[in-house]
C-alpha cells in the first residue's frame, strides 16, 4: 500500500530520548501509527509488523492504530527508525522532507531491529558496556 | 586566447572547491591564480592541468574551458563581466553569481544557485539546473536583475526566486515554487511547474506544460493567443494574497487545479 | 605595577579646561597619575590630537533587539566581513555588525565607553552576555521602564517613593545603569496594537499619561540620586508635527540637579519635525534649540542621520509598525511582557528623498543651533540614524561650512525651503567636538566621577590619540583630513593599555560594566511588598528568583552604590 | 533537599518553576514538571568515561588523550563539521564557534532540522513576535499551526495559552478561542474551538487564501483550498480580525513540509496583514532546550544564526549549502565534532552514514545513536542538571540553568576550551 510518511514528536519518544539503547526507546520510536481502516485494508491487526520502503531505505515497524491519522498516511515518531527511510535531499534549504515522503507498506513477519543494528547497517559499531 | 583547465585527480575528490578566480579577465595576467579546496588555498595548477592557447589583449577575447570532474567546483564565473567560459561537463554551485557580462556555457548539469543575483550577460546550460536557478540570496530582496539564463533540461525548486529583471527560460520542467516572490523580469517554463509564482508582485511567467497545485490566489482575467507558438494561454493576475500585479500565463489545455 | 608615559600629546580635555596644550600623560595601573618612573613604557604622540577616550551616550550594540537585527539580516553580513587576524576574531556586518565588529570599530575610532540605549529588564541577561563579547569598551545599560506595569500603577497612585523603590530593585536586579523611557505608555498601548498621540493621552487600562510617567520617573531618579538623569525617547517619534510633543515634554522638566541635567532627550532629530504629513514635513530645530538653550536642565543628542542603508531598532514598537507600512520591507516586533516592546526594520536614507534630506539637515541644525555643546551631544542613535562609523563625517560636517554646502548641493532641491541648514555659518572648533564626543557624555551620564571623559589625575587612562595635528589643519577647508583623522587612531589606550594602533586592534579586551545599586530602606523594598511579589508571580512567566542577573555575567562589573533621599 | 524554581532544560519552554528533590547526587522527584521534565531529571545511563573505537571494539581512554586526539583530528581536517549545540549552555556554544573560527570549519546547530526554515523566512520578512507572558496576559485568540504542543511542549498550553489565566484574560478557557491547524487530528486538535484540517502539503495555499481574505480580496478564493472549505476560511479570518490580541504558534508542520520556509514566510505575512486590523504575533515553537541560544550565540559572534562556514576565514552562510545534512549528504566533510545532539537518530541515515566514514568525535553525556558512528566519545555534564549556564527560551528570554546536583563529569565548555587551547598550541597561534 502506498502512503505518505509523516514524522513528529511524541511524549514517550521525548521521555526515552536520552536512552537510545533501551528497549523502551526502541519500542516507542519503531511504531507506525495508521488509520484503522488502512490497517484493515492491509489485512493485519494492531501490533503486527510492516515493512516500510522509501526511495532510500526499508525498515520494519510495529503498527499502532490512530484515528487521528488520515487514510493514506502513516505517522512515525522522529528517531532512527523514521530516519532510516527519509531521504537526505533538502531542496537546498537544509531541511530534509521529514514530512511528506512517499512510502510503500507491506505486512511482514520480520522482527523490528534494535537501534544498534540500524547504526551498524550504516557503518557504525554498537557500544555495549 | 583559450585557457583550458582540466581537473587533476585529487586525493579527496569530495571536497568542494571555491573558484571565483576563474573568470576570463583574470587570465589576461597569466594563470597564477588560487582557489580554495575546503579550508586550504591551492594554486590553480594543483587542481588543474592548465593549457593556454594563443594570446589576448582584452578580456572579452579570453575563453576559459573547464574539463573533467568539475561538478564540485563552485563559483566559477562569479562577478564575470566579459569573455566566455565553457564547461564541458557538470558544474558546481553558484556558477555565474553576480555575473554582469559575457557568456557561460555548460555542457552538463549545473548545481544550485546558477546565475544567482545575476546582473547581465548570458548563461546557457544544456543539462539540468539545480535548485534556486537564477534566484536571490538569503535575506536579500532582489534576485536576478538582468541578463538571460537558458536551461535546456529541468530546473529544481525555487527557480527564479525574487526574479527582478532579465529572462529565465527553462525548456524542461521546474520543481516546486518557480517564480516565488517574483517582482519583475520574465520566466518561461516549457514543461510543468508546481505552485508557480507564489507571492508574485510583478513580472511575467509563462508555463507551457502542466501546472500542479495552482495557488488559490490568482485571478483569471482572460485568455491570450500566442500565434508564434500556436497556443492559447489562460491569463491570471496575482498574487492577490500580496499587493501583486504580476502576470501568470498557463497554456489553456494543461491547467489542472 | 604597569606604567606608561604618553609624551608630546596635544591635549584637549574640556572637563579640566585644557585646550590644545602639548603635554605628557603619565599612567600607572590603568589610572592617570602625576608622574611615572623612568621604567615606564613610552608612547610618543608626536604632537597629535589627544583626547579622553570617546564615549557614546546612546547606541544600540548589545541585547535581544540588536541581535535580532543581525539574525534577520544575512544581506548585511555580506558587508564588512573580516577574517580572524592576530587577536581579532572574525567580524561580519556593516550596520548591524557582530559584537566583535562593533567593538573593534569603536576601538579603532578611539571610543572606550558605550551606553547601550535600551535594555528590557526581562532580557537583561542577554545584554550582559553581549557586553562581555564587546570587550574593548566599558559598557552601561539604559534600562527600559516605559511600559512597566508596576511603575505605571505606582504613578497612578502618586506614590513616588514606591516608584523609586521599583526602579531601585529593577536596576539592581538587572544590573542596569539608568532609567530609559521609550515612548512612555505608548509601548503598553502597542500591546493592543495602539499608540498614544500626545503626552496627555491616558494609557489604556492604566489610567496614567506619559506626562505623569515622565514627571514621576524624574522624581524617582532624583530621589535615588542616580548618576544619570532620566533618559527619554519622547513620544511620537518620527511623526510630522511631533516637535510640539517634544516641546511640551521639555516644559515638564524641572531643574533638580546641580551636577547634571534632569532630562536626557535622545535622538532629538527624530522628534523635531514640523508639518502635518510627510508631504509638508519641515525642520523645527530652531524651536527645539530655543527651548534647550533656555533650559540647562535638558541635554539632548543629535540622532543624526546619514545617507545609506541601515537598520532601525527601538523599543518603540508602534513607530516601527508605521515605518513598516511605509517601506513594506521586513518588519520584526518583540513585545516584552509587563515591561516594554521593540521593533526592527531596515531602511535606506536616500538623497532623493526630501523627507530624508530634511532629517539630515535637522540633526545638524540641532547641534549648530545649541549654544552650549554640553547640551547637544554627537550620536546617530546607532544604527538607527546611521552606523557609528559615520561619526567622523559628522564631525567634519559640524566643523566645516564648506563641507555642509557641498553635501547640501547634492540633496533634494526642496531641502532648502524646509530647513535652515544652508544659512547657518557656525563651524565648531576642536574643543566643541571634544565636548560633543566625550566630556559632554561623561558629564551627562554622571561618569566623570568614575574617571571617564577626562584626563585629570585619578581618571581612568582611556586615551585616544588621533593622527591630526590641530595647529596645522584648517577644519573649515581641510575637512577631509579631519574626517580621515577621526576614523583611525594612532593609539587607543584603554585603562593604560594600548588596545588599538593604526586601525588594528592588538590585544584581547577585558571591559567593565558599570551598574547602579541604589540604597533603599528595607521597609520600602519591593521585595517585601506582598502585592508586588504576588503580581510578579502571577503575570510574569519567569520566577522572581530567576529574574535577577547573576554576578557571573559581569566578570569585571563595577557597582555604583547611590545614597539617595529615599 | 528540595530545590525550588529550577529551570527545565528539555524543550524550548524552559519552564522555571520546577521543584526538584535531590538526595546525594541523584534527583529523586520532580514537581510541576511535565513527563518529559521528569524523565530528563531522573534519567540514568550516562556514559561513565571517554571511549575510543578500535578496529574490533571500544576502549576506555583518558580525558586528556581524548582531548588531544580530538584537537589533532580537527586541525588535520580540510573541511571539518561542528554540529549540535542545542542541549548545552551558552559558554559551550560560544567556545564551539571559536573553535570553528580557528580551524576553518563549518559550524551548524540543530535548528538546521528544526526551525532553520523559520529563520530563513524571518530573514526575508522579519518576525512580529513577543514574549510568552504577553500572550498569557493578553491573547484572546490562539492559533496552533502545524504543531502539537500536547506532545512536544506539554506545558505550553497550561503556562501560556489555552489553560493559563492572565491579567487581561482572567478566565482562560472562556476568554480564549483556540484554533488548531494540522493535517492530523492530534490531541491538541481535540482541545481546539476550531480545527482546520489541511491536506498534506497544503499549508501555503491555505495561508495565501487567508491573506487574500484578510485583505478583502476573498472573492478570488475557490470553494475548497487544500481540503478546507471557503466558509471555514472566512470564519477563521473573521475570528482573527476580531481578536483583541492574537497569537499564532507554529511548528515543524510548516518547516518540514514542501515549500519549507516559504510556508513560514506566508504565515508571517498573514500576521503582518492581521496587524493592520488588530494586534497579532507569531512565534515558532522551538524544540530542544537551548536551541534558540545556539542561534543567539552564533549570531552575535558570526552574524548568522546557523550553518556558518569559516573555510575561507570569513563567515559565510548559505543554508542548503553550508547546512549539516547537505554537507554530510554530499560527503564533503572529512572530520566531525558533534556536541550535545544526536544526528545518528535525527538525521536521515543516508546523511548520517558519512559520520562513520570519517573521524567523528562526540561530546555528549549519554550513549546515543551517534555513539556507534563516532571514533571517540567524551562524556560531560548535562546543562541544567549538573552544570549551570545560560539558555534562551523559545521567545528569546534568557534564563540561567541551575545546577541541581554535583557530578564528577567535566563541563562540556571546559572540554571544548581544552580542545581550543590544544588547537592553538598545535597551530602555534
Amino acid at each position: 500500500m502506498k502512503a505518505i510518511l509523516n514524522t513528529g514528536r511524541t511524549v514517550p519518544q521525548g521521555e526515552a530520548v536520552e536512552h537510545k539503547a533501551s528497549p523502551t526507546y526502541r519500542a516507542v520510536v519503531s511504531v507506525c501509527y495508521m488509520n484503522p481502516v488502512d490497517l484493515m485494508e492491509l489485512g493485519i491487526t494492531e501490533g503486527a509488523h510492516v515493512a516500510v520502503t522509501s526511495r532510500t531505505g526499508r525498515i520494519v515497524l510495529t503498527t499502532w492504530t490512530s484515528e487521528g491519522v488520515s487514510r493514506g498516511e502513516i505517522f512515525v515518531p522522529l528517531g532512527p527508525y523514521a530516519n532510516h527511510i527519509i531521504a537526505p535531499e533538502t531542496h537546498a534549504t537544509g531541511m530534509p522532507d521529514f514530512k511528506g515522503e512517499t512510502v510503500d507498506i507491506v505486512p511482514t513477519d520480520e522482527p523490528v531491529k534494535d537501534v544498534g543494528s540500524l547504526m551498524e547497517e550504516i557503518g557504525g559499531l554498537r557500544y555495549d558496556h | 586566447m583559450r585557457v583550458i583547465l582540466e581537473t587533476k585527480v585529487r586525493p579527496k575528490p569530495f571536497l568542494p572547491i571555491e573558484a571565483e578566480s576563474i573568470i576570463p579577465r583574470n587570465f589576461l595576467k597569466g594563470t597564477d591564480l588560487t582557489v580554495y579546496e575546503g579550508n586550504k588555498e591551492r594554486a590553480l595548477s594543483e587542481i588543474f592541468w592548465i593549457f593556454v592557447e594563443g594570446t589576448a589583449v582584452s578580456p572579452d577575447k579570453v575563453e576559459v574551458v573547464l574539463k573533467g570532474d568539475t561538478a564540485r567546483i563552485k563559483r566559477v564565473g562569479e562577478y564575470m563581466d566579459t569573455g566566455i567560459i565553457r564547461i564541458a561537463g557538470d558544474i558546481g554551485m553558484h556558477c555565474g553569481n553576480f555575473m554582469s557580462g559575457g557568456l557561460i556555457e555548460i555542457g552538463g548539469n549545473a548545481d544550485a544557485w546558477l546565475g544567482r543575483e545575476m546582473l547581465n550577460g548570458r548563461i546557457f546550460c544544456r543539462g539540468n539546473a539545480g535548485h534556486y536557478c537564477a534566484s536571490g540570496y538569503r535575506g536579500e530582496k532582489h534576485g536576478m536583475k538582468g541578463g538571460s539564463v537558458e536551461v535546456m533540461g529541468n530546473a529544481g525548486d525555487f527557480c527564479a526566486e525574487y526574479l527582478t529583471g532579465g529572462t529565465v527560460h527553462i525548456h524542461g520542467s521546474c520543481g516546486d515554487m518557480p517564480g516565488v516572490e517574483m517582482k519583475g523580469g520574465q520566466l518561461v517554463i516549457g514543461g510543468d511547474a508546481t505552485r508557480p509564482c507564489g507571492n508574485m508582485k510583478a513580472g511575467t511567467c509563462m508555463v507551457f506544460g502542466t501546472v500542479h497545485y495552482m495557488l488559490p490566489t490568482f485571478r483569471k482575467t482572460g485568455t491570450q493567443v500566442l500565434p508564434d507558438r500556436k497556443v492559447t494561454m489562460d491569463v491570471y493576475t496575482g498574487d492577490v494574497a500580496n499587493r501583486g500585479k504580476g502576470t501568470l500565463m498557463i497554456a489553456s489545455r494543461a491547467h489542472f487545479p | 605595577m604597569t606604567e606608561l608615559l604618553v609624551k608630546n600629546a596635544c591635549v584637549i580635555d574640556p572637563l579640566n579646561g585644557i585646550l590644545l596644550e602639548t603635554m605628557d600623560i603619565p599612567v600607572r595601573d590603568g589610572k592617570i597619575v602625576s608622574s611615572v618612573s623612568s621604567a615606564a613604557d613610552v608612547i610618543d604622540a608626536r604632537g597629535c590630537l589627544t583626547l579622553p577616550g570617546g564615549i557614546d551616550s546612546h547606541s544600540h550594540v548589545c541585547g535581544t533587539k540588536v541581535n535580532f537585527g543581525r539574525y534577520m539580516s544575512p544581506e548585511d553580513m555580506r558587508a564588512g566581513r573580516t577574517a580572524r587576524r592576530g587577536k581579532m576574531h572574525v567580524t561580519s556586518g556593516y550596520y548591524v555588525p557582530t559584537t566583535f565588529g562593533n567593538s573593534y570599530r569603536y576601538s579603532t575610532m578611539g571610543y572606550t565607553t558605550v551606553l547601550e540605549g535600551a535594555m528590557a529588564p526581562l532580557e537583561a541577561r542577554h545584554t550582559h552576555e553581549e557586553f562581555t563579547a564587546t570587550p574593548h569598551q566599558d559598557m552601561l545599560a539604559n534600562t527600559l521602564f516605559d511600559g512597566n506595569w508596576a511603575i505605571m500603577e505606582s504613578v497612578r497612585e502618586r506614590d513616588f517613593k514606591k516608584t523609586a523603590a521599583i526602579v531601585a530593585w529593577t536596576l539592581a536586579a538587572v544590573k542596569g545603569y539608568s532609567i530609559k523611557l521609550t515612548n512612555p505608555g505608548g509601548t503598553e498601548a502597542w500591546g493592543w496594537g495602539d499608540d498614544l498621540s500626545s503626552i496627555h493621552d491616558p494609557v489604556p487600562n492604566f489610567n496614567v499619561t506619559p506626562a505623569e510617567i515622565i514627571a514621576a520617573m524624574i522624581e524617582a531618579n532624583e530621589l535615588l540620586g542616580l548618576p544619570h538623569s532620566v533618559h527619554l525617547h519622547c513620544n511620537n517619534l518620527g511623526k510630522p508635527g511631533n516637535y510640539r510633543t517634544t516641546l511640551e515634554t521639555f516644559d515638564l522638566v524641572p531643574d533638580k540637579n546641580n551636577a547634571r541635567q534632569t532630562l536626557y532627550a535622545t535622538h532629538v532629530q527624530f522628534h523635531a519635525y514640523g508639518g502635518t504629513t510627510w508631504r509638508d514635513i519641515n525642520s523645527k530645530a530652531e524651536e527645539i534649540t530655543r527651548s534647550v538653550n533656555a533650559k540647562p536642565q535638558i541635554v539632548m543628542d543629535m540622532g543624526q542621520i546619514m545617507f545609506g542603508r541601515t537598520m532601525t531598532m527601538t523599543a518603540d514598537g508602534p513607530m516601527e509598525f508605521n515605518l513598516y507600512c511605509l517601506h513594506h520591507n521586513k518588519w520584526s516586533n518583540h513585545d516584552v511582557e509587563l515591561e516594554t516592546g521593540s521593533g526592527i526594520i531596515p531602511v535606506l536614507y536616500s538623497k532623493k528623498s526630501l523627507v530624508n534630506c530634511v532629517m539630515w539637515a535637522i540633526g545638524l541644525e540641532l547641534a549648530l543651533l545649541t549654544k552650549d555643546p554640553y547640551q547637544c551631544l554627537l550620536a546617530t542613535d546607532n544604527p538607527n540614524g546611521a552606523p557609528f562609523v559615520k561619526y567622523p563625517e559628522i564631525i567634519g560636517l559640524l566643523m566645516s561650512r564648506r563641507y555642509r554646502d557641498e553635501e547640501f548641493a547634492t540633496l533634494h532641491e526642496g531641502t532648502g525651503q524646509r530647513t535652515a541648514i544652508a544659512s547657518i555659518d557656525r563651524e565648531m572648533d576642536w574643543n566643541e567636538i571634544a565636548v560633543m564626543t566625550r566630556a559632554g557624555q561623561a558629564k551627562a551620564l554622571g561618569m566623570a566621577a568614575q574617571g571617564k571623559g577626562h584626563l585629570g589625575e585619578g581618571a581612568e587612562a582611556d586615551i585616544a590619540i588621533y593622527p591630526i595635528r590641530c595647529h596645522a589643519v584648517d577644519p573649515a577647508t581641510e575637512y577631509r583630513k579631519v574626517v580621515e583623522g577621526f576614523q583611525k587612531t594612532m593609539f587607543t589606550i584603554k585603562r593604560g593599555r594600548v588596545v588599538a594602533r593604526d586601525g588594528e586592534v592588538i590585544v584581547e579586551g577585558a571591559n567593565s560594566t558599570f551598574w547602579v545599586n541604589p540604597s533603599v530602606p528595607e521597609d520600602l523594598s519591593v521585595r517585601n511588598d506582598p502585592e508586588f511579589v504576588r503580581k510578579f508571580r502571577e503575570y510574569y512567566t519567569v520566577r522572581m528568583d530567576n529574574y535577577p542577573v547573576q554576578d557571573v555575567y559581569l566578570p569585571r562589573g563595577k557597582c555604583i552604590r547611590t545614597e539617595g533621599a529615599l | 533537599m528540595i530545590i525550588k524554581d529550577v529551570v527545565c532544560p528539555f524543550c524550548g519552554c524552559l519552564c522555571d518553576d520546577l521543584d526538584v528533590e535531590v538526595e546525594g547526587q541523584k534527583v529523586i522527584k520532580v514537581q510541576n514538571g511535565c513527563a518529559l521534565a521528569e524523565a530528563k531529571f531522573t534519567g540514568s545511563g550516562r556514559l561513565p568515561a571517554p571511549i575510543r573505537r578500535t578496529p574490533t571494539g571500544w576502549d576506555d581512554v583518558s580525558y586528556d588523550d581524548a582531548i588531544r586526539e580530538t584537537a589533532e583530528i580537527l586541525v588535520a581536517a580540510d573541511r571539518p563539521l561542528l554540529y549540535g549545540w542545542s542541549s548545552t549552555h551558552g559558554d559551550a556554544q560560544s567556545m564551539g564557534v571559536h573553535i570553528a573560527e580557528l580551524i576553518g570549519g563549518v559550524i551548524d546547530n540543530t535548528s538546521t532540522v528544526c526551525h532553520g526554515p523559520s529563520i530563513l523566512a524571518i530573514q526575508e520578512v522579519g518576525h512580529p513576535g513577543c514574549t510568552l507572558g504577553q500572550v498569557k496576559n493578553r491573547a484572546d485568540v490562539i492559533v496552533y499551526w502545524g504543531c502539537n504542543p500536547t506532545e512536544a511542549h506539554p506545558r505550553h498550553m497550561s503556562r501560556y495559552t489555552t489553560f493559563a489565566t492572565g491579567f487581561f484574560v482572567p478566565e482562560a478557557q472562556k476568554d480564549r478561542t483556540v484554533i488548531v491547524v494540522d493535517t492530523r487530528r492530534t490531541e491538541s486538535a481535540e482541545i481546539a474551538d476550531e480545527f482546520i484540517r489541511i491536506e498534506r502539503g497544503g499549508d501555503y495555499e491555505v495561508l495565501s487564501a487567508l491573506r487574500a481574505i484578510v485583505r478583502g480580496k476573498g472573492n478570488v478564493v475557490p470553494k475548497m483550498v487544500a481540503g478546507v472549505s471557503r466558509e471555514q476560511l472566512f470564519r477563521v479570518a473573521e475570528i482573527c480580525k476580531k481578536a483583541k490580541f492574537g497569537a499564532i504558534f507554529f511548528g515543524l508542520g510548516l518547516t518540514m513540509s514542501a515549500g519549507k520556509y516559504k510556508n513560514v514566510r506566508n504565515a508571517i505575512e498573514l500576521t503582518d496583514e492581521l496587524n493592520r486590523h488588530t494586534k497579532f504575533t507569531i512565534s515558532p515553537l522551538r524544540g530542544h532546550g537551548n536551541v534558540y541560544g545556539s542561534n543567539e550565540v552564533f549570531t552575535w559572534i558570526t552574524g548568522y544564526p546557523y550553518a556558518v562556514d569559516f573555510s575561507r576565514g570569513i563567515a559565510f552562510y548559505n543554508p542548503g549549502e553550508t547546512t549539516a545534512v547537505d554537507i554530510l549528504r554530499r560527503g564533503e566533510c572529512d572530520a566531525a565534532l558533534i556536541v550535545a545532539s544526536d544526528p545518528g537518530a535525527h538525521f536521515p541515515h543516508a546523511a548520517a552514514a558519512h559520520l562513520a566514514k570519517i573521524p567523528t568525535v562526540l561530546i555528549d553525556p549519554h550513549m546515543t545513536a551517534t555513539t556507534p558512528l563516532c571514533r571517540i566519545q567524551i562524556p560531560c555534564t548535562i546543562a541544567g542538571i549538573d552544570a549551570e549556564g545560560t539558555a534562551y527560551r523559545m521567545d528569546g528570554v534568557p534564563i540561567r540553568y541551575r545546577k541541581v546536583i554535583t557530578s564528577s563529569y567535566p563541563d562540556d565548555a571546559d572540554i571544548l576550551k581544552k580542545i581550543h587551547d590544544r588547537i592553538r598550541e598545535v597551530q602555534g597561534s
